[in-house]
């Protein structure tokens, strides 16, 4: 499969008061065309960031390109000026947000907002850029579009607005769809829809996506690959079925597990993950995991172990990977 | 890499793991506000000044050795020298000693104002954010009238209803002049605040907990109201301080000999015509510092108060 | 599990909005046993968080009767409920909100102790304090600490020893867990379940995770538009659904594993929720069933018994269970 | 729309009244009469002047009068011009006074919100700073220092420009400039920190998502959301500039409502005091219900609510 | 400008109408809008500046403050001194080409008396007989003894002897008013289209609170002697930037100045400053009921404390002259002398016997220094800057000289008047402008609750003499009566005189024949601009 985008060895920093806060750290994956890469972890890991800076909406400063390359097509795009990010942006490479509420202008018509950046990207007439708006709900099922563009946000549901920053990112044909938490604020009816329509359109325009989100459900449903961060790392990528059936590292077992299933038992407790994830000022020199993780060696504190390839596609960063780590994985079980 | 060993994959001890656990440094509200705060260069510009034009206005009048209202016929209008170092006015009194002098009484009366208008309007903006909806748009109705009736018919009112013998136009006619109607916008800011505040979560747990309005608004909305409040007390003071120029300049200022930093400019405006610019650049410029000063302390205050912007 | 400790009784509550009158709570009854978790699931905005409040008494009910121990607390007068109030509690959603930034840990957790003038000593309250901050996992060098140096499993236990602070009996959870991430999540539920067991706690949990529910749960109730739709033991409910809206919301959860994700039947619904303001006659859900007949958009179905301890109010319930109902759509 | 502008209305009456009742009445408890003159009048004449203006008759009875006389629109007579009515006086006066105002308007509002946007675009680089000191100086000059200034060291050695009077457009620049800084840095200020505000906003990240140029996301998206703040405070701003500033007119000498209003209050002519701040309320009144529609168009938000709280 | 050689700056805004047609237009600013320019209801000086160019009365002062006839051409008095027959003279015209008449001036003054017109100023024709009991309402029109005996002879009878009458015959409240033109039209005086006057200038315009233009009036009988084309008057009411407007070349002369100004051209001997005589006093009342105010040498130690001349120099520079009586100087005696030098001087600066009338006056009340500053004794003055200096240099030396200690409280001149009149006050700021060339005009002030005794002085002995000098016009016993009702003021010292006014005015070198008589402002009437 040809890849559309390669993220190699990024990172991301922000510049505080505090000092540096290494928001990604060195993280490396490609996405292949029409592919769907989720990206799952705890809240802070990085997800955005590594969203925002594929597409370098960063605050820069207090944010900063550390290090790697983000190739899009075998164009780096941290070498990109803003001129040519606008280029890319809205036409190339879209991004649905999180928050439908916020995410659109309160006080620009719905129509106007959807084609803006098309208008700008192929110069279209007002009225060819209203057809396309038209034609654009009409794709995302929103009903009577004529009247639609017309109206203001707040017009609009929730689950409506979503389907409208949906509409906004497909707009252009782009070939790469970055959706972070594009669900979170919505219902599971409207979710089940959203997700729906976002699989058909993938299907219709070929287009590679990254989905953000914590949900695990989502992921399973979406997902063709799963990255797994911690603390602005990768810590294990797979496959969907790597990663939910055949799980590696100990915090994408725990994670699994601290999900409740439909069949649990109500006197069984849950299991959790103790403690919360490291802060990124300072982040540790070994495993980011080490201080939460049950099979904590002493190895893994200061030194962070590198990807260990279970298969093909699936990876792992543990130090219970390695040979030596024999006992302890015998020790406690770790599935 | 070093060389791994056996030793390295043993389990690791609690305590290695706890001695992991470095913590951003744990920095409370305030401090921070501070901290954001003195990065503003521009503000703490303001806030030194601020501060040196307090001191000076407290010491001021006592280093140059005249007082603020003896009058020396034989050094009328002289320009700024080594002994009078901002020159004299037409009663031959040290202008040095006034301009500090008349800085003490415009501080005075723009921390007083400001004082009045955050309690009135705190309580006034309290009261009606609190109240039910009928009483609420009552009471911002009468806020309304208030603010609209002609404040000039206010202020001489007041000056002879206040006046008794002696006082004049006193510094208190001239703080409640200030304060009659210019408590409204902070009453509305806090009464915003308050609807807000009131809808919030923290509010609704003390409701739960069983505590009345009184409670409510005195541990949790008041507190965190304070923010806004203040910005907009740092924009009072001046405010004040400007409005006690103008009605100078209307002849309703503090009474003389008694200087303000209005009344000097004022009083400065006579000498402009006939070249005596001195006059009037002193006071004017010192109105003109704690403008800025507290302007910039206030927007400086604004920006490091927004949760927004903090990170 | 004989006398209810709590009996809801057609809870209305109304909001009047520019547009008319906004029914976001409009006739629900149910019962809560002692000891007990009764679950409360539903879109956003159906009135979940509505009804919680409501229960409490933090809006005053529009209509309606609520029994707590056998004694009707609407017709308390307002002043009198102070003491009431120390009965029953609520934990809010948002543990970001829920806390006053400017106070610090002791001070929230005193605050109930204090309006309520517990413990006549400083040190005796606290004493209390530090035993409640034990209890809900945290220690006493969290005390003089402010809420924003906490993360978010740590802030909502400290709202759960706040509304532990005054022994209530019966506590409201809204939402406790869906702003927290779902490591976290599951050692704020671990919590609020060995407290419940340690001290005998009655809940209602409203959240709109059904796993979630399911798994803390004694009886479920599904609500749609201000109004019970379906309510019965959470087994029973999850297995065997009989409401269509029930049915679409089970069917939308997804599920964290590919293969059976993949490969389930969901109900996608249609169009989204309407607006609660001055909400047409008949079934809420009418518009957006698949089994909606003439009589749905005239006549609101009735909250019945159609199980032994399973409630609906559907029309069609008695086709549907006996499996004979024609979709519509 | 139609109900809530009624509402207004009413609302509006009510406000009107209230203003000209407490007016009439602080007015009347304001001690100095229209007709006291150093010690030259005898009883006399001063009971004619009494009896002529009908300040001879009860208190509510001239409350009523006047109330009356308001209802149809007459303001009265003038208690010290024998030549003009006091609508006479506010027909010509503020026209003056609405033109001056207008221009230092427009100024303010060219220049206001524009410096605000930058100061907040380039937050804590140059061009914040300077635009703030610029904003800053606005607000910090008293404006009879700044008018004195002017007149001194511009309208002097401008051959150009006149140094005071009222006339032509030239008589204006000079107090358009002094009046219009006032608002122009408080807008200023305002702009600022709602743009800044805006600027962190999420639709702000949509629309550089779809790749708009920092201008187009700005003018488009920003400055439109920014600008609600400074609306709001619009109505009062310009009703205070429509009716004059009295400090302003009186530096240039320019026959402007706010002269006539403390003119009036040193005279203590009544009907002229109750004139001018009649007047000056209704303006304020209106300015405030057509800053509220304009606030309905700039937002679409309101109009669903219809009562923006 | 420096001013030492007369030089003749070219103004910087010529008058494009003046570089076209060559008319000589005197431009200058009337500080205040008048608030009438009827005759009848002229309210102060204000309008008077104004009016004095549009109207002439029966008589008029000449250039050396003599008073002539006007548009009398002569008159005749009883013997008893109570009629005055006045004889128009021939060809006088009111602007409109109208005669004037003798009825125009019977007319004039019974309007002027009107209750109904309610006119300020109506009380300056009470000494006509019939005119106070017609002006209360309680006299008839037909009583007031005005009467046009035909066109041209009008006859008036007084209600006692008035040695000043014929000076009054000159104030703007005797003008004539075309009967015709007001009779139609009770509003001519409001727009200048019906406007009619008969003197030498007429209304070309007025826009109001901005500008006032007159017109030479072609119909004036001495308009040979005008050489203006017109007279513009602005209206600015700030004296600074008026200065500027003037100092900038935008006025030929200009009156109200600016204090600092009129001490700076003093000062550089600038030639354009003219010092104007002025007949008025500046004084403080003093509470005379008030302990110790009520004490004699309380008062003259006040009196004697005050360094009279250093105000003068220092503080008002306006060429001022330290008061030393009541009377200001410019007023002549029945020698046809001045009355204030042929008087002497009644009281000076003298700080031992200040001290001393101080220590014995407040021991005769029972009182000590102490006392004195205990009870916060306060000077009322009205806003303005030129009264907030001279307060506070009083206030300064007496708290120098005596020790004690007086506040400052400004009010504004409504609220004074109304607490001098209610007696709410210890000492207040006063000044008195005379309305006639006569001392009675400042000596009248003291009679005992007479309208305008504010202090609240009352001397038997003082109002017998008073009450002499106004029954007759015999000048020798008036002025004898006058002087010695004067000795007894300035020994009781009700009030505190500091000076006597002066006029200044500014006037460009290329202005001539501006003059100035006592009690009026500059006459502008026959200036002339030599450019
Ligand atoms: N503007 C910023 N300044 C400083 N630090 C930042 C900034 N934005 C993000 N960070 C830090 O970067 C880290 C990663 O943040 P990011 O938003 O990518 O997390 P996330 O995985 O998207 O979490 P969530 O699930 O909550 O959205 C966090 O530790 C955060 O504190
Ligand atoms: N104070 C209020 N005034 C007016 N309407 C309100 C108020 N509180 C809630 N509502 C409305 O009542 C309806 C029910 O709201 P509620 O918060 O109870 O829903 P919810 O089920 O808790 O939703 P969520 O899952 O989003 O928390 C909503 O339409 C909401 O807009
Ligand atoms: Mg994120
Ligand atoms: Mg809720």
């Amino acid at each position: 499969m040809e890849n559309i985008l390669d993220v190699k060895n990024l990172q991301v920093s922000f510049k505080t008061f505090f000092g540096e806060v290494e928001a990604v750290r060195d993280i490396s994956f490609t996405v292949g065309k029409k592919e769907t890469v989720a990206i799952v972890g705890e809240s802070g890991c990085g997800k955005s960031v590594t969203a925002s800076s594929i597409m370098q909406l960063l605050p820069m400063p207090p944010a900063f390109y550390k290090g790697g390359q983000i190739l899009f097509k075998g164009e780096d795009i941290v070498k990109k000026t803003e001129r040519e990010m606008q280029h890319i942006r809205g036409s190339k490479i879209s991004m649905v947000f999180q928050d439908p509420m916020t995410s659109l202008n309160p006080t620009m018509k719905i129509g106007r907002q959807i084609v803006e950046g098309l208008m700008k990207h192929q110069h279209l007439s007002k009225k060819e850029a209203n057809k396309k708006a038209i034609e654009m709900l009409k794709l995302v099922s929103v009903p009577q579009p004529e009247k639609r563009v017309n109206q203001y946000p707040h017009e609009f549901s929730g689950g409506m607005r979503q389907r409208v920053m949906i509409a906004l990112a497909m707009v252009s044909n782009p070939e790469l769809l970055i959706a972070d938490e594009p669900t979170t604020a919505l219902d599971v009816t409207v979710q089940a829809q959203i997700l729906d329509l976002m699989k058909e359109l993938q299907d219709k325009l070929n287009m590679s996506i990254i989905l953000i989100t914590h949900d695990l459900g989502v992921v399973a449903d979406m997902s063709d690959k799963v990255i797994v961060m911690y603390a602005g790392q990768i810590v294990e990528q797979g496959t969907v079925n790597d990663i939910f059936k055949n799980p590696m590292h100990p915090y994408t077992i725990k994670l699994l597990a601290s999900v409740p299933r439909l069949n649990m038992k109500r006197d069984e407790s849950l299991n959790y993950i103790e403690g919360t994830p490291p802060d990124l000022y300072i982040p540790p020199k070994g495993c980011a995991f080490f201080d939460r993780c049950d099979h904590a060696m002493k190895v893994c504190k200061d030194y962070m172990p590198d990807p260990e390839y279970h298969s093909k596609e699936h990876y792992s960063r543990c130090w219970l990977n390695h040979p030596l780590a024999k006992d302890v994985r015998r020790e406690g079980s770790v599935r | 890499m070093t060389e791994l060993t056996k030793e390295m994959f043993e389990r690791a001890s609690e305590e290695q793991r706890n001695a992991e656990k470095i913590r951003r440094p744990s920095i409370k509200y305030w401090p921070d506000v501070w901290r954001r705060l003195k990065q503003n260069k521009l503000a703490m510009v303001g806030l030194v000044l601020i501060i040196l034009i307090t001191v000076m206005a407290i010491a001021g009048p006592m280093i140059s050795g005249y007082t603020y209202y003896e009058q020396d016929y034989s050094n009328i209008n002289v320009k700024p020298n080594s002994d009078f170092w901002f020159g004299t006015d037409e009663l031959g009194r040290d202008l040095f000693t006034r301009t500090w002098y008349g800085a003490r009484y415009s501080l005075l009366i723009g921390i007083l104002a400001a004082a009045i208008d955050f309690t009135v309007g705190i309580l006034y903006g309290g009261i009606a954010g609190v109240s039910s909806r009928r009483v609420d748009s009552i009471m911002m109705r009468i806020a309304e009238v208030i603010y609209s009736i002609p404040y000039l018919l206010v202020v001489i009112l007041m000056s002879v209803v206040f006046s008794s013998q002696g006082s004049g136009t006193s510094l208190f006619v001239i703080i409640l002049a200030m304060t009659i109607t210019d408590w409204v916008p902070m009453a509305i800011l806090v009464r915003g605040q308050v609807l807000q505040l009131k809808e919030a979560e923290y509010s609704l747990a003390s409701e739960s907990l069983g505590a009345d309005q009184g409670w409510i608004l005195r541990k949790h909305i008041i507190p965190n109201t304070l923010g806004p409040i203040l910005v907009n007390v740092t924009l009072t003071i001046p405010r004040a301080i400007f409005a006690e120029a103008t009605l100078g300049f209307l002849g309703l200022g503090l009474q003389a000999p008694k200087s303000s930093l209005g009344s000097l400019a004022n009083d400065g405006l006579a000498g402009m015509a006939v070249g005596l610019t001195y006059q009037i650049i002193f006071p004017a410029l010192l109105i003109s510092l704690i403008m800025f000063s507290f302007n910039v302390l206030g927007d400086g205050l604004r920006d490091a108060l927004d949760p927004r912007l903090r990170k | 599990m004989a006398e209810p400790i709590l009996s809801a009784r057609n809870i209305k509550k109304y909001f009047n909005v520019s547009g008319g009158t906004l029914k976001a709570v409009d006739g629900i009854s149910f019962d809560i046993y002692k000891g007990e978790t009764l679950g409360l699931v539903g879109e956003s905005g159906c009135g979940k968080t509505t009804a919680g409040r409501t229960i409490i008494r933090l809006y005053e009910p529009t209509g309606g009767e609520l029994f707590f121990e056998g004694q009707d607390i609407y017709k308390i007068s307002r002043h009198n409920m102070k003491p009431v109030r120390r009965n029953f509690q609520m934990i809010f959603q948002d543990p970001y909100a829920s806390l006053n930034p400017r106070m610090t840990v002791e001070e929230i957790i005193a605050e109930p102790l204090e309006i309520h003038g517990i413990y006549k000593s400083e040190k005796q309250r606290r004493e209390r304090v530090y035993e409640l901050l034990q209890l809900v996992g945290l220690n006493e060098e969290h005390a003089l600490r402010f809420p924003h140096e906490f993360s978010g499993g740590q802030r909502q236990r400290i709202g759960v020893a706040r509304s532990l602070a005054l022994n209530p009996k019966f506590i409201v959870c809204d939402e406790p867990i869906s702003a927290l991430d779902v490591s976290i999540q599951a050692q704020v539920v671990n919590l609020l379940k060995n407290l419940q067991n340690q001290m005998g706690l009655t809940y209602l949990f409203i959240a709109h995770d059904l796993s979630m529910v399911r798994y803390i749960s004694d009886r479920v109730g599904v609500m749609y538009l201000g109004m019970m739709m379906e309510l019965s033991k959470s087994e029973e409910l999850y297995d065997h659904p009989i409401h269509p809206y029930t049915q679409a919301l089970l069917s939308a959860i997804p599920i964290p594993d590919p293969e059976i994700q993949r490969s389930r039947k969901r109900i996608i619904l249609e169009g989204d929720v309407p607006s609660p303001i001055d909400p047409p006659p008949g079934c809420r859900f009418a518009d957006r069933c698949f089994y909606t007949v003439d009589e749905c958009r005239k006549v609101t179905p009735e909250f019945k018994e159609v199980r032994p301890e399973h409630f609906v109010a559907c029309h069609r319930s008695g086709e549907i269970l006996a499996g004979t109902a024609a979709m519509t759509k | 729309m139609k109900k809530y502008l009624l509402k207004r209305f009413v609302m509006s009456i009510i406000t009107l009244w209230a203003i000209v009742t407490i007016t009439f009445f602080l007015m009347h408890a304001i001690p100095g009469n229209p007709f006291a003159k150093e010690g030259k009048m005898p009883p006399v004449v001063y009971e004619n002047l009494q009896k002529k203006y009908g300040l001879d008759k009860p208190l509510y009875q001239q409350y009523l009068i006047y109330l009356g006389n308001l209802v149809r629109g007459d303001f009265g007579e003038s208690m010290k011009s024998r030549v003009e009515t006091v609508n006479d006086m506010i027909e010509r006066g503020f026209p003056v006074s609405a033109r001056l105002g207008a221009q230092a308007l427009v100024f303010a509002l060219i220049f206001g919100p524009a410096l605000g946007a930058m100061a907040a675009l380039y937050q804590n680089k140059m061009p914040d700073y300077i635009s703030m000191i610029v904003a800053i100086i606005g607000i910090s000059v008293p404006s009879f220092v700044m008018g004195t200034f002017l007149i001194q060291f511009v309208a002097k050695n401008v051959s150009f420009l006149p140094i005071g009077g009222w006339g032509e457009f030239k008589h204006t620049i000079l107090p358009s400039f002094a009046l219009g800084l006032m608002p122009l840095a408080t807008m200023a200020r305002l702009m600022r920190s709602s743009m800044l505000e805006v600027l962190n906003q999420d639709y702000i990240k949509t629309a550089k998502s779809k790749g708009l140029t920092k201008f187009a996301v700005i003018m488009k998206h920003a400055v439109r959301n920014a600008i609600l703040p400074v609306v709001s405070v619009l109505g009062i701003t310009i009703s205070n500039l429509l009716v004059g500033s009295f400090v302003i007119e009186k530096i240039f000498g320019i026959p402007g409502l706010g002269m006539f209003f403390v003119k009036s209050i040193g005279n203590r002519d009544y009907t002229l005091i109750m004139g001018t701040t009649v007047f000056y309320a209704l303006i304020l009144v209106l300015m405030l219900l057509l800053v509220d529609i304009t606030y309905m168009l700039v937002d679409p938000r309101i109009r669903l609510t219809e009562e923006g709280h | 400008s420096s001013g030492e050689e007369p030089t003749t700056p070219e103004p910087e805004e010529p008058t494009t109408g003046e570089e076209q047609t060559g008319e000589k237009i005197l431009r200058t600013n009337n500080s205040s809008e008048p608030g009438s320019l009827d005759p009848a209801l002229a309210q102060g000086t204000h309008e008077s500046w104004i009016l004095n160019n549009l109207f002439e009365g029966l008589m008029k002062h000449d250039s050396t403050g003599q008073i002539v006839p006007g548009m009398a051409k002569e008159y005749t008095l009883s013997e008893d001194d109570l009629t005055y027959t006045f004889t128009l003279k021939d060809d006088i015209k009111w602007s409109n080409g109208d005669p004037v008449t003798a009825q125009d001036f019977e007319f004039a003054w019974k309007r002027a008396l009107d209750p109904e017109l309610a006119a300020d100023y109506a009380y300056q024709l009470y000494y006509i007989k019939g005119a106070e009991a017609y002006n209360s309402g309680e006299g008839t029109v037909d009583d007031v003894a005005v009467k046009a005996l035909d066109d041209k002879t009008l006859e008036v009878t007084l209600e006692s002897p008035t040695a000043y009458f014929l000076d009054l015959c000159a104030f703007y409240t005797y003008y004539p008013v075309n009967k015709a033109v007001a009779e139609a039209n009770p509003d001519w005086a409001k727009d200048p289209s019906t406007y009619v006057s008969n003197g030498p200038f007429t209304l070309e315009s007025w826009e109001h609170n901005a500008k006032i233009k007159l017109a030479k009036n072609e119909n004036y009988y001495d308009k040979d002697n005008i050489k203006l084309d017109g007279i513009d008057f602005d209206i600015i009411e700030d004296e600074n930037t008026a200065w500027q407007k003037y100092e900038g070349g935008e006025y030929d002369i200009l009156v109200t100045l600016p204090q600092a100004v009129v001490a700076q051209l003093k000062a550089e001997n600038n030639p354009e400053l003219q010092i104007g005589a002025d007949v008025g006093t500046y004084y403080f009342n003093l509470n005379n009921e008030k302990k110790p105010f009520n004490n004699k040498k309380v008062r003259q130690a006040l009196v004697y404390a005050l360094d009279r001349q250093t105000i003068v120099d220092k503080i008002a520079q306006g060429g001022q002259i330290p008061a030393t009586g009541i009377v200001p100087p410019g007023l002549l005696d029945e020698n046809g002398e001045d009355y204030r030098a042929t008087t002497g001087d009644f009281i000076g600066y003298d700080l031992e016997k200040a001290k001393t009338l101080l220590a014995e006056g407040l021991a005769e009340e029972g009182m000590t220094v102490e006392d004195f500053n205990a009870q916060g004794f306060v000077l009322l003055y009205n806003t303005s800057e030129a009264h907030k200096k001279i307060a506070q240099a009083a206030q300064e030396m007496w708290r120098t000289n005596l020790g004690i200690e007086i506040g400052l409280e400004n009010v504004e001149f409504q609220v004074k008047l109304d607490r001098e009149k209610a007696g709410d006050y210890d000492i207040s700021r006063a000044g008195w402008i005379g309305d006639y060339s006569d001392p009675m005009t400042m000596l009248d002030l003291f009679y005992t609750d007479g309208p305008f005794n504010d202090a609240g002085y009352s001397n038997p002995e003082y109002d017998r003499l008073i009450d002499i000098a106004k029954s007759t016009a015999d000048q020798k016993i008036r002025f004898d009566a006058m002087r010695e009702a004067e000795a007894i003021l300035m020994e009781d010292v009700p009030i505190v005189p500091v000076y006597f006014y002066t006029q200044p005015y500014a006037v460009k070198p290329y202005v001539t024949g501006v003059y100035k008589i006592p009690i009026q402002y500059p006459t502008i009437t026959y200036a002339d601009i030599n450019k």
